[in-house]
């Protein structure tokens, strides 16, 4: 391998360390802004993929697609932390461990 | 060149990722977001996205990531208690970690191109004409969907409003 | 891409001036630190609570429609740019976004009616 | 791109970047100077001839300040504060055209910065950063005073770059390209014969929008809320002092220069003269060096037009109420903006359509 990697490279790695690294703080992060704003790194990390494919084969679709990824980005987190500020005033905390009303 | 710029700025933005996740407090973990947002945009940059590294900054970056501090802000949280690992906690870490490992195999093992590849520019009247061509329709839900959003919201924080008045039991 | 090379430039001639402020104010100010210096500022009287308090929502629904309404905003800006050129096609680029609008507008309207942010 | 490209294009961003800076001096005794000028007082006289080493005097007491860090604050977000409402202000100005272009050993180089071809969206996308300089450092500040005066003024910014985007979409739909450069362009030559091709006269409710939404975008009175003295102490910046109070302040004065520089670009023609194109004084000049200098020398002058439009309003116009800032936008502003783009779609159809 040639020192520096193709941008291919670098972007799949990104791409996949990016997801890993939401996925590990969606699960073990106690605090629920921090867990939303891991879900955003999550679809970042899919986005750069896109992104990537999309240019490097010169197809449209891939930004389109990403494009509508933003939108609906946006929404959740603002009735994501809609629901967090609900939260917050019924139970006076962020953590997650509190919140088991549905466990039964 | 290319090349080496696209590194620094990956290097910079895993490093930013890790910081959002890794943070005790929440604001440094938005701040991260910022940071991992802006190296993000430069990626896209160096793909020859020039529109969507614009729109990255100025809908993630710029909106998206203010809700986030906005909320943090209001809340005012001192950092929220973590948990001390127990079982679920290493369940959660190996899962990511074997996901992790999964993919980032599979993306060594396939042959990847390891040559510069050719940067087309940004076709970006042409994206643009589909969008409002083939894909007029999708676009049209959105508005629609993001008019939705607006109705939901307000019908979240409404119901806040009603302890506010009494102060809390 | 090529044409944002300056902007390089121009992060780094930033951040110079940055780390140039930064280190004049360090070296030419004199520091002698004295326990009502470094109280908060309260115009003088005695902070009574941290400032770091939860306080109204009523910011949230600001944050919430702005980010709302900016993505809209942002999806416009392609349309603008294709909208000149496809004006010899026929109206369809005008409906299309007359319709986009007209659903945004719908929104407006309802924050307007229900007084969401408590303009009235 | 050779080497030798390269030093010009550093050395050129580099005069582009020292020359913003210099709004800084010469705003803080134009503004003094002006303000003593409405209120028929005499203002500062004192150093140099008519008071003009005054900026001096003020930066290197800046300087000799004491620097405090109050005992509650985050410190690390405390002292980042200042430098991230600087770093985005200073990276704006990569957009604004300054000129055609110049030539130096038989190439041409452009007079902006960087010739981006989203220009508008740039400016808007980096121009938006500004805000987080002002939470952060509210927040890190641990003052009640420092949350409250952040929290609105963030509120108001994110208001107004609604209607900010709006009017510059209007602006892309008339000129068809997000190049501020290409806008620019477009603006040569005359309308009807007498008025001067700008913007303006084809997006006058646009450029009312824009000039507007700019004072707000950059807290100026009469929307200065978040510094409002009499009830917010100093709002977000209170618990900053000596140079990083200065550094707030020269964020603001190079946001304001390049809002003007952004209303010169898309409303007033730019590098042009009015009724005068560009080949004309080429003949006139006979060299293009020349001409390069006075199309820099043009926008300099509008954008002083701008600056003083700027403190002239300053010290007319009352403050507005935080609820009043608030309808303003969002009931009046926003409608107007659509208004103003569906108005500007219509206009342009039935002109194509005839």
């Amino acid at each position: 391998m040639n020192f520096p990697l193709s941008m291919t490279y670098w972007s799949h790695f990104v791409s996949v360390a990016m997801f890993a690294l939401g996925l590990l703080g969606f699960l073990l992060r106690k605090n629920t802004i921090v867990v939303l704003m891991c879900i955003e790194l999550m679809l970042n990390a899919v986005n750069l993929l896109l992104i990537e494919t999309s240019m490097r084969t010169n197809t449209p679709e891939g930004i389109i697609l990403v494009v509508f990824v933003v939108t609906v980005a946006a929404a959740e987190v603002a009735v994501g932390l809609g629901i967090v500020l609900n939260l917050y005033r019924m139970k006076g905390t962020v953590n997650l461990d509190h919140f088991k009303s549905l466990q039964g | 060149m290319r090349e080496t710029l696209f590194m620094v700025f990956s290097l910079f933005t895993i490093a930013a990722a890790s910081g959002v996740v890794l943070s005790r407090n929440p604001v440094y973990s938005a701040f991260s977001l910022i940071l991992s947002f802006f190296g993000l945009s430069g990626l896209y940059l160096l793909w020859g996205s020039t529109f969507m590294a614009m729109i990255q900054i100025l809908i993630y970056t710029g909106a998206i990531v203010v809700l986030f501090v906005f909320v943090v802000m209001l809340l005012n949280l001192q950092t929220v208690r973590e948990n001390s690992p127990n079982l679920l906690f290493l369940v959660g870490a190996a899962a990511a970690v074997w996901l992790f490992s999964l993919m980032i195999l599979r993306v060594l093992t396939r042959a990847i191109p390891n040559k510069a590849v050719e940067i087309p520019t940004d076709q970006l009247r042409a994206i643009s004409k589909l969008l409002f061509t083939r894909y007029l329709w999708p676009f049209e839900v959105l508005s629609l969907f993001l008019l939705v959003m607006i109705v939901a919201i307000f019908a979240i924080t409404r119901t806040q409003e009603i302890p506010q008045g009494g102060e809390k039991k | 891409m090529e044409a944002f090379l300056p902007v390089g430039f121009l992060l780094i001639f930033a951040l110079l001036l940055c780390i140039g402020l930064f280190t004049v104010k360090r070296l030419l100010g004199p520091r002698n630190p004295v326990a009502s210096k470094l109280a908060v500022y309260e115009c003088g009287v005695t902070p009574e609570g941290s400032a770091r308090a939860p306080f109204k929502t009523a910011f949230y629904l600001i944050a919430v429609l702005f980010l709302l309404f900016d993505v809209e905003a942002a999806f416009f800006f392609p349309w603008a740019l294709v909208y000149r050129q496809s004006l010899s096609e026929g109206p369809a680029l005008l409906i299309a976004m007359l319709v986009y609008m007209a659903l945004l507008v719908l929104g407006l309207v309802y924050i307007f009616r229900k007084d969401c942010l408590k303009l009235n | 791109m050779e080497a030798m490209d390269l030093i010009v294009t550093a050395v050129k961003t580099a005069i582009i970047y020292l020359g913003m800076v210099q709004v800084v001096p010469i705003m803080l005794i134009v503004e003094r100077r002006g303000a003593a000028l409405i209120q028929d007082r005499p203002g500062p006289n004192r150093v140099g001839p008519f008071g003009l080493f005054q900026p001096i005097a003020d930066v290197i007491k800046m300087m000799m300040k004491e620097v405090t860090i109050p005992r509650q604050v985050n410190k690390a977000l405390y002292l980042l504060g200042p430098f991230l409402v600087l770093f985005p202000a200073s990276l704006v100005i990569a957009a604004i055209p300054f000129g055609d272009f110049f030539t130096l050993f038989d190439r041409n180089y452009v007079l902006q910065v960087a010739n981006i071809d989203v220009g508008i969206l740039y400016v808007l996308a980096i121009g938006s950063l500004g805000i987080y300089g002002i939470l952060f450092g509210g927040w890190a500040s641990n003052n009640k005073f420092s949350l409250i005066g952040a929290m609105r003024s963030s509120s108001q910014i994110i208001s107004y770059e609604i209607p900010l985007g709006l009017a510059a979409c209007s602006a892309v739909v008339w000129y068809g390209s997000f190049s501020l450069r290409e806008m620019v362009s477009i603006q040569e030559g005359t309308l009807l014969g007498v008025l001067p091709n700008w913007g303006i006269f084809y997006q006058p409710l646009g450029f009312l929008l824009f000039f507007i939404a700019a004072f707000a975008e950059t807290n100026r009175l009469p929307f200065d809320l978040p510094e409002s003295e009499a009830e917010l102490v100093a709002g977000f910046h209170t618990e900053y002092g000596a140079m990083d109070f200065g550094t707030f302040f020269m964020a603001e004065y190079m946001n304001m220069a390049t809002m003007s520089g952004l209303m010169v670009s898309m409303y007033f023609g730019g590098w042009h003269l009015p009724w005068i194109s560009d080949a004309t004084l080429l003949q006139w000049l006979g060299s293009r060096n020349l001409l390069a200098a006075l199309q820099v020398l043009t926008v300099i002058v509008k954008i002083a037009v701008f600056m003083l439009i700027f403190v002239w309003v300053r010290w007319t116009i009352p403050r507005f109420r935080f609820d009043q800032l608030m309808r303003l936008a969002w009931k009046n502003l926003i409608p107007l903006g659509l208004f103003n783009l569906v108005l500007t779609a219509l206009i342009l159809y039935f002109k194509g359509a005839a």
